[in-house]
């Protein structure tokens, strides 16, 4: 078990101090002129706590937000198209900086070359659409998502706020999405676009009961709702004692591999992966509720899906796979790692089976998921008694 | 929404391949009504003939279905003969057998490449393509180009095999057959491929008659119709093959049809090229014909059928054209009705839409 | 006695006014004229009894000084096909549709009439199928000069 | 003098009563269900600002998340035209 090696929070802190000292330096200086004394007092408001502390949060939430989205969001879209491309015997994106090699880059910047396009295309509002809530949509959408980021923990310290009800906080923010894509489905006055809406919708909805039902088996397991407390108790012996001796101590995935298999479901269909992915299905609806997006709005609702999939992955790696627990390698590697296991199962399974109906879609999540995740709440009260009573 | 909606599934939407429009009344998810409308890709081929001589509409021919041109050419070859009255060589029929079997198979390949796609499974979309290569390959070398081949003639075929070809089909068809297998082992033991297919755009043996449903979707249905076995030309009646049939009448009946039809295929190629006889493959034939004749054939889409009359000039005097899919499409509607939009995608990739032999 | 023979006697037997020229042409093929007033009945007729229960095409051809309709129609247990030759003056071209005893009549029928302009009475769709739907001309008749 | 605690309770008071509101006077209903939603999440930051976090959270998640989708499905079932007629 080794340590992490990022405190967010402590590094932030230090770069605040360091700014603000240097700006309170700069403002001495020149409130130390005859004309601009009043700059002093505010040097002096700089240097309080509070202020320290916020500047504080607020860099700690960018350097989140630049290493979730820009970093592994592009990660993330780059990753699948090459390991679809495999999957699919082509060979995928492969644009270089080098003008002489058009063949056999490793194509990572063909995001960036993709944003760019979007960055440059017109914003194109339809004239039967309503505008304001056109415009609002994508950006509630994507805001939902990155809240998650302020209670999602990469590591003991790699957090921005280590909330005592952290997961609940996260799967509130998630539940957000259904009622932002509802509305951009009903803001672009389309046909198309309002069936995707409605379906998406529909689907999140029936898929997210099942998926809180196996965090709640996760918590009545951990006895705790704090991310970093949940992480922690998998690292301890205290349940199926003996699977420790592999090296993969405590995993939930051990006594919960049912609940292991709904969450994992459920975070497809909230993702709106392949088999779940009829709210945009191109063949059904031509794009769902993302049909008259365009520029970077689409930008903005596609991005968004991959960073949806990222904190899904993270919440999986996180609630079943131990978090950031594992041999030799620093925390945050480990959780990287690991999130990028998830990933590749997620490309895995949704490129390799067609997409299924919404009715039989809605029956697996409410006929099927429903009770499997009741069952296995069971279960999991199953092995905390047995685990009390020393069973075990 | 509680209204009932007509929501256009065309020209320009993926589910299309092609130029159609498929209009669909929805009630919520649920389909009450379709109309399919055609007519986006005319290019009046019918009145093209009478413009030109006998050897002429071949190429048109070719290009009234882009994916499956050989076996257009080969009917209208076909109906020129029985026009013209003349019988074509045996080695020109051997050889027009091989090629519309290839051109099935290419089809077919096309077909389960699109169907897939429009289950949203990608994936198998480019393997079934690569596989398609290989068959279009073998198109090639036997007639140099790899579409609208321009191949049959009235009295036989243009060219004589190419050395070294026999070989190469059977190499081929090893490896396709391995691969085959293992696709349909791939497709068949997944579920969300049986909950998109089984079921859906019930077709049942009646209607499917008298709608005029020919070919695989007939099969399907359990109807034992195959031209090649009822009505057989060229030197079917001297091979040996089974017409594949399944009983469900559902979309997975209709994949069951066609992938079976895909070892049929190869099965007949391959006692072809056993049989092959040696000799002329081709015949001259005569310039002006008078009278009228029809062949129809089993067209990868079903039963091809061209009726051509002659009035003792150079030209045709009036070519029609039945192209199975066109009829098909009449009995879409039906097929549609009381399933979910979803199904749309299933159902008109089932019955292997295409639009060029339907608008002519 | 094959089928085919059977029904060239049988046929204009049953409708003496109605057809005509009854012959068998090859093994499996059998020709007829029909008179277009009593297309309905003689196809009923077709497919009730003699077991015709697939309309395989429906072409028109236009003659100049008429109209013609011909009918490839199908019997799937017999294993023949017989083909109807229906002949319609042009000045009044109509004939009665066959779309309710073959639904696969409906769009071979809508395609006669957009290319070649024969009325189908009692056609329930009677619409322009390939063509837009504002086309005036009938382009397959002999006089449609283009442009 | 108000203190930090105060200035961000009185900012998401106003934004409360504002939507609040809002919700009452929205011409289309879409938008109606959209202050909605806004109006509870502020109240879920109320009650985070008096430290009763669980509450809070679990106001966001179930009247926040699923009580506007709700109603969103439910205008969307009933009224008879959900759709504009492009003008």
């Amino acid at each position: 078990m080794s340590g992490h090696l990022v405190d967010l929070f402590g590094g932030s802190n230090a770069i605040a101090v360091f700014l603000i000292t240097i700006i309170n330096f700069i403002l001495r200086g020149i409130g130390s002129l005859p004309l601009f004394g009043f700059l002093n007092p505010l040097a002096d408001w700089l240097g309080t706590e509070p202020v320290v502390t916020s500047i504080a949060w607020l860099i700690a939430i960018t350097i989140m937000i630049t290493w979730a989205a820009a970093l592994h969001l592009l990660t993330f879209i780059w990753l699948e198209r090459k390991l679809v491309a495999r999957l699919q015997d082509r060979r995928g994106p492969m644009i270089t900086l080098r003008k002489d090699r058009y063949i056999g880059g490793t194509g990572y910047l063909q995001q960036i070359a993709d944003a760019l396009k979007l960055i440059q295309k017109e914003n194109i509002t339809p004239k039967a659409a309503d505008p304001w809530m056109f415009h609002i949509a994508p950006a509630f959408l994507i805001s939902t998502t990155i809240v998650v980021l302020v209670a999602l923990p990469f590591s003991e310290g790699f957090v921005v706020a280590n909330v005592p009800a952290g997961l609940l906080f996260i799967l509130a923010a998630f539940s957000l999405a259904p009622l932002a894509i509802l509305l951009a489905g009903w803001a672009q006055n389309n046909k198309y676009a309002m069936i995707g809406g409605m379906r998406a919708a529909a689907m999140m909805m029936s898929y997210e009961i099942p998926m809180i039902l196996a965090v709640i088996a996760v918590v009545v397991l951990a006895g705790s709702l704090n991310p970093i407390e949940i992480v922690n108790q998998q690292s301890q012996l205290s349940i199926l004692a003996p699977l420790a001796a592999i090296g993969i101590a405590n995993w939930y995935i051990i006594p919960q591999f049912l609940g292991f298999f709904i969450f994992l479901l459920a975070m497809l269909a909230e993702q709106e992966r392949i088999p779940f992915d009829f709210p945009e299905a191109e063949e059904e609806v031509v794009h769902g509720w993302l049909v008259e997006y365009g520029g970077m709005r689409f930008g903005m609702v596609y991005g968004f899906k991959w960073l949806r999939t990222f904190v899904a992955a993270a919440l999986v790696a996180l609630l079943f796979l131990g978090g950031w627990h594992g041999p030799v390698l620093p925390q945050e590697i480990w959780f990287i790692l690991k999130i990028y296991f998830v990933f590749f199962i997620f490309i895995w399974i949704s490129w390799s089976v067609p997409r299924i109906r919404i009715d039989q879609i809605l029956n697996i999540g409410w006929r099927k998921l429903i009770p499997l995740g009741l069952f296995n709440i069971f279960l999991a009260v199953l092995v905390v008694h047995a685990n009390a009573q020393g069973w075990i | 929404m509680a209204e009932q909606v007509w929501i256009n599934m065309g020209p320009q939407h993926p589910m299309t391949h092609g130029l159609w429009n498929l209009r669909v009344k929805l009630d919520g998810d649920t389909i009450v009504d379709a109309d399919p409308e055609m007519g986006y890709l005319h290019r009046g081929v019918e009145k093209l003939c009478e413009v030109r001589n006998y050897l002429k509409p071949i190429v048109l021919m070719d290009r009234l279905c882009y994916v499956s041109s050989l076996t257009w050419a080969h009917v209208y070859c076909k109906a020129v003969e029985n026009l013209m009255d003349i019988e074509p060589p045996p080695r020109g029929k051997y050889l027009n057998v091989i090629a519309c079997e290839l051109q099935r198979m290419a089809s077919h390949g096309m077909w389960l490449a699109a169907f897939l796609a429009d289950l949203g499974l990608l994936t198998g979309f480019l393997y079934s393509l690569r596989e398609r290569e290989l068959v279009l390959d073998l198109l090639q070398l036997m007639t140099g180009q790899r579409m609208n081949q321009n191949y049959p003639r009235p009295g036989g075929v243009h060219n004589d095999l190419p050395p070294g070809f026999e070989d190469e089909v059977r190499r081929v068809f090893r490896y396709l057959r391995r691969q085959y297998k293992g696709y349909k082992k791939f497709l068949e033991d997944s579920p969300t491929f049986l909950m998109r297919t089984q079921g859906v755009g019930v077709l049942r043996k009646e209607d499917a008659i008298n709608y005029g449903v020919t070919g695989p979707n007939l099969r399907g249905s359990g109807a034992r119709v195959d031209l090649r076995e009822l009505d057989p030309y060229d030197v079917y009646d001297e091979l040996d093959f089974e017409p594949v049939v399944y009983e469900e009448g559902d979309t997975y009946a209709r994949y069951k049809v066609r992938f079976g039809e895909f070892f049929e295929s190869m099965r007949i190629i391959e006692q072809a090229l056993d049989r092959l006889p040696q000799g002329p493959f081709r015949i001259k034939t005569p310039k002006r014909a008078e009278g009228e004749g029809y062949a129809r054939t089993e067209d990868p889409r079903g039963e091809a059928l061209i009726y051509i009359i002659g009035d003792g000039s150079d030209r045709p005097y009036r070519v029609k054209i039945r192209s199975p899919i066109f009829v098909t499409l009449s009995a879409l509607p039906m097929m549609l009705r009381g399933h979910r939009i979803a199904d749309v995608a299933s159902v008109t990739g089932g019955i292997d839409v295409c639009v060029g032999e339907i608008d002519k | 006695m094959s089928f085919e023979e059977q029904l060239t006697q049988r046929l204009p037997e049953r409708f003496p006014e109605g057809i005509e020229g009854a012959e068998v042409v090859q093994p499996r093929r059998v020709e007829a004229t029909a008179k277009r007033e009593d297309l309905r009945a003689i196809c009923t007729y077709l497919r009730d009894e003699e077991g015709f229960e697939h309309v395989s095409c429906i072409s028109a051809v236009d003659w100049v000084t008429h109209l013609e309709n011909v009918y490839h129609l199908v019997s799937y247990q017999h294993n023949i096909m017989l083909q109807l030759n229906v002949q319609i003056p042009s000045e009044d071209p109509w004939v009665d549709t066959v779309s309710d005893i073959w639904k696969g009549a409906l769009y071979h029928e809508r395609e006669a009439y957009d290319l070649m302009g024969i009325q189908f009475r009692d056609h329930p769709d009677l619409r322009r199928i390939l063509l837009p739907k504002d086309f005036v001309f009938h382009p397959l008749r002999k006089d449609y000069a283009g442009e | 003098m108000v203190d930090a605690l105060q200035f961000v309770f009185l900012v998401i008071a106003a934004v409360e009563v504002l939507t609040a509101v809002l919700v009452v006077t929205a011409k289309k209903l879409m938008w109606a269900a959209f202050w909605l939603a806004l109006s509870l999440v502020t109240m879920a930051g109320i009650y985070l600002l008096f430290q009763s976090e669980f509450v809070g959270i679990i106001q966001i998640f179930i009247y926040a998340g699923a009580v506007p989708v709700v109603f969103l499905f439910g205008i969307m079932l009933t009224r008879t035209r959900a759709m504009e007629d492009v003008p």
